[in-house]
């Protein structure tokens, strides 16, 4: 049960912040389609993410809800992978190629990883991959459009839509090293690494791109996102995200 | 002008003009800025709520508030296409919002400065939106009144939202309830000049009503929207700052003070306390993305060029 | 006393604020000495607002110390000018030139206005006003050093700072606009508004620029940062300040 | 080499050497490589701590916070100053820093995670410099050795300060007690790499300690940064994460277990937690810059131009 709680907040987490930082292009979007697109992939995150979390909160069975878990939890006791939370644009950190970078590789590695929990025991986490799949191929798809567009696009959308990838591609090891609870719970995402990577290299030759060279991101003592160890963004994000709840004890919304 | 007189006729007789229909040179120039006023106000509008997005005190309020603020860059997509249909383009539209040239509804130029105003800006403004907009779903020109309907529904929705948000504040904490009652004397005000000069100062208003683009003068919208909300506030448990709202029971309607309308011509002017702010961060998006754009463009040109010779 | 309260929190926020705001360029600054220079000034500053903020506590009379009132008020009790929060760089909004203009601005309207609290009623804000007049003679100093270099230094430099000041002019006029509870007290900042403009006139000929043009800011509702209402960065800057210190409720520090 | 005989003679009787005496190549190529990476590591420092000097959680902390911050621009500065002293250019070095050329400590590569990290980097941190430091108090470069004094005060003081922040911690809340563990659990390791490479490993230390550069050995002051600590630790209430940690009365010793140094190289390599962020937060801080200082030099120049013609 314990394994459980951990793993839903893992899902829970990786979602809610990725649509934490997606939404921050709502009104800065290079073109007004695009605006629509990034609120709806945000929207789709941030609805998987309210029922792991409250799922995450039945399973723990102390009473505490989505927002108890989303607003009041410190940041040490987030799971979410690194790649959600760091600063892809349009704030300082990126730009709409690294944004696009971090959405094509999080959302192939998504697809995989929910593919994997379809038949998974709890019936309410595989009820949210099941759902979410829909979703995510479409998240999927409109980055793997976007990385063929700027890498195939003009000389400056090449370069940048490059380095968004050397950007981005560090943090790709942690979401395919196994953590203890998911090794307790039967998982393995190593296994679908080769098919992640089978579709990054068709989206990157299609669109006349590089596979990226910068090495991994290091581990602070051997321990990342999944055991609550973040980047220094993660704090701001947190600050901003939760401030306005804490700051009002007792209300209701 | 027999063309013209056909025209007339066709308007006052409740007709509705098509793209292709011929119409008066007034008529066209006359819609396409209206249109693209409205349009930029979808789009500047998307910041003072957008604001509120990453602080959003619950997870459905969030949801509610990115979905909200989503279907306002679609009403401003389908506002740019209704212009299109009038022969304007679009890029040409946004550089004359980005260089002030074309203005967006002054409400959006006070901030949004508590949660509150999520909820403020969903009833009372949105209400007003709705007020100056019912009619236009039956405005002369086709395609902006087909956008108007679908529009004036989703509007209704966010309104409702708006209003149902200050509910569960007021039946909250005594700091949410503070917090309600100072965003609405904060946009009081400014709503009720979303109605536009009183009509004796109102440039535009004839021709408009004429050619029926629109149906009703700014006074009588106005107290439309007041004899409207003054029951929704009493059962909301907020008081309205204007000491001379009363209930007229000779007019049937309620009197009301006067907005400061200095102020009005201020923020009309480009003086309002935000206006600087909202035109550079539009300014500042849309040359951010100018790579971006340029990128597709030669993407989707190279791609015609391969399938021309394939 | 209600008054005396308000005052202090005025001028204290005034204080912290900008100290805030200043503490942002640390490690951002154009060389180490300015580092180092900004750090001081920001340091002065927040030394002025510990005492100050204390006195209103001491005031108010409800056991409110400096913590509780720098981090457990809203924004609509924050009384500073919105001069003070308004963001001048080093992130969006603003550059070491508008930082500067700022800096220039504010010391200067300081300086006017801790000299004509040097007799005030209240001992202690009058011995913060003496000792807040040595600390902010050097700010403006250095200000107006740099104003001088930046006006007359590229054409590069000329254009930006020409730009900051128009950028920070239109919160001028806020600064000398007295508020019911300085009437009260007997305070009328438009006293010193001729001596303000003597000044600032002074470093623009030295500098080679032009007295700013932009039109003062808007109120809302005829009220401004003095009355609690801010400017929409001003939710953003609390909610990073005070994130840590409403997190933990109950800890010392 | 009458020359370097001499140098050598006068190094070895404790002599110090001064700008303006001879010196080897070698000996003045070795102390700019190292006083230079000493003041990369106080401006690279100021990262980890600075950031959170906007969310101190007390006015207090946050004055100490930011006074020590500026401490350590202060100390990059005396350090270029020294550097100076032998020939070298500070806008050299500054490319060399953010160019990767050059290094910094390591410690710096890891990310700073809660408010504890403030007060461990104060005790652990800032304890391990000065068991490195203080010997170089006595350094064979007299400017070096000049400035050592000085940042030793500070910095002694700076250490004392991070100990008082986690001993009022820990007398706090449990959260506030596991914040305190949490990070002492991320930071022990780390500082214990601060002393470089073990001595078997070590490529500089045997000339270095010659010319009288350095006086310890790396595992000599590793040992000496142990035995301080461990009673700290045990007055604090932290354990420390090495259970190999035990007093040996034999030795008069703690004896401890060894870092992780596949880890170490690798942060040494660039490729720390914070490695590339660090940089890149210089390199922007230098970039944006450019402009800035360009003014002040053509500003500077006309002025002396006017004086000169004067």
């Amino acid at each position: 049960r314990a394994d459980l709680f951990a793993y839903c907040l893992m899902l829970g987490d990786d979602a809610l912040v990725l649509s934490q930082r997606l939404a921050e292009w709502c009104s800065r979007a290079p073109e007004l389609e695009e605006d629509v697109a990034l609120a709806n992939i945000a929207l789709d995150l941030l609805g998987q993410a309210r029922l792991l979390l409250t799922r995450a909160g039945e399973v723990e069975g102390l009473g505490r809800d989505e927002d108890a878990l989303a607003y009041l939890r410190d940041e040490r006791d987030f799971r979410n992978v690194h790649l959600a939370e760091i600063e892809c644009g349009p704030f300082a950190g990126g730009d709409f190629a690294t944004t696009m970078a971090r959405l094509l590789v999080f959302s192939t590695w998504k697809i995989a990883q929910y593919s994997a929990l379809l038949g998974f025991a709890d019936p309410v986490v595989a009820a949210v991959a099941a759902k979410g799949l829909k979703e995510l191929a479409y998240h999927r798809d409109h980055a793997a459009q976007w990385v063929v567009r700027l890498g195939d696009g003009t000389d400056e959308s090449h370069r940048r839509m490059q380095a968004g990838l050397e950007r981005v591609w560090p943090f790709v090891e942690e979401l395919f090293a196994a953590h203890p609870v998911e090794q307790r719970l039967g998982l393995d995402p190593a296994a679908y690494r080769a098919e992640f990577d089978s579709v990054i290299d068709t989206v990157l030759a299609a669109a006349g791109l590089k596979r990226p060279t910068s090495v991994p991101a290091a581990r602070v003592n051997g321990r990342a996102g999944r055991d609550g160890v973040h980047t220094e963004a993660m704090g701001y994000l947190l600050a901003e995200m939760q401030h306005l709840h804490r700051s009002l004890p007792g209300a209701t919304w | 002008m027999d063309l013209e007189a056909e025209f007339e006729r066709a308007v006052s007789g409740e007709q509705r003009v098509e793209p292709r229909d011929w119409m008066p040179d007034g008529y066209r120039k006359t819609l396409i800025r209206q249109i693209a006023q409205h349009a930029h106000s979808e789009i500047i509008g998307m910041q003072p709520e957008g604001n509120w997005i990453s602080r959003a005190p619950s997870l459905r309020r969030k949801a509610i508030l990115l979905a909200k603020v989503q279907d306002e860059a679609g009403h401003g997509l389908y506002l740019y296409a209704a212009t299109e249909t009038l022969g304007a383009d679009r890029g040409e539209l946004t550089e004359n919002l980005v260089n002030g040239r074309q203005k967006y509804s002054s409400i959006f130029n006070y901030p949004t400065l508590s949660y509150a105003d999520v909820g403020t800006i969903g009833w009372l403004v949105d209400g007003a939106a709705i007020c100056n907009q019912v009619p236009l779903c039956r405005t002369s020109y086709g395609p902006y009144a087909r956008a108007m309907i679908r529009i004036c529904k989703e509007e209704s929705f966010h309104q409702r939202q708006g209003y149902e948000l200050l509910m569960t504040m007021m039946s909250g904490t005594d700091a949410q309830r503070a917090m309600v009652q100072e965003s609405v004397d904060r946009f009081w005000w400014p709503s009720l000049m979303m109605f536009g000069p009183p009509d004796s100062e109102s440039a535009n208003t004839e021709q408009s009503m004429k050619w029926r683009i629109k149906r009703n003068t700014n006074d009588e919208l106005r107290q439309k929207f007041v004899d409207m909300t003054v029951p929704q506030a009493e059962k909301l448990g907020v008081t309205l700052p204007d000491p001379a709202l009363k209930w007229n029971p000779e007019r049937g309607h309620y009197d009301f003070g006067q907005p400061d309308w200095d102020e009005f011509w201020q923020v009309v002017g480009g003086n309002g306390p935000a206006n600087a702010q909202r035109v550079a961060h539009r300014r500042k998006a849309h040359e951010d993305g100018e790579w971006v754009r340029a990128a597709a463009a030669a993407h989707a040109a190279r791609h015609a060029r391969q399938e021309g010779v394939a």
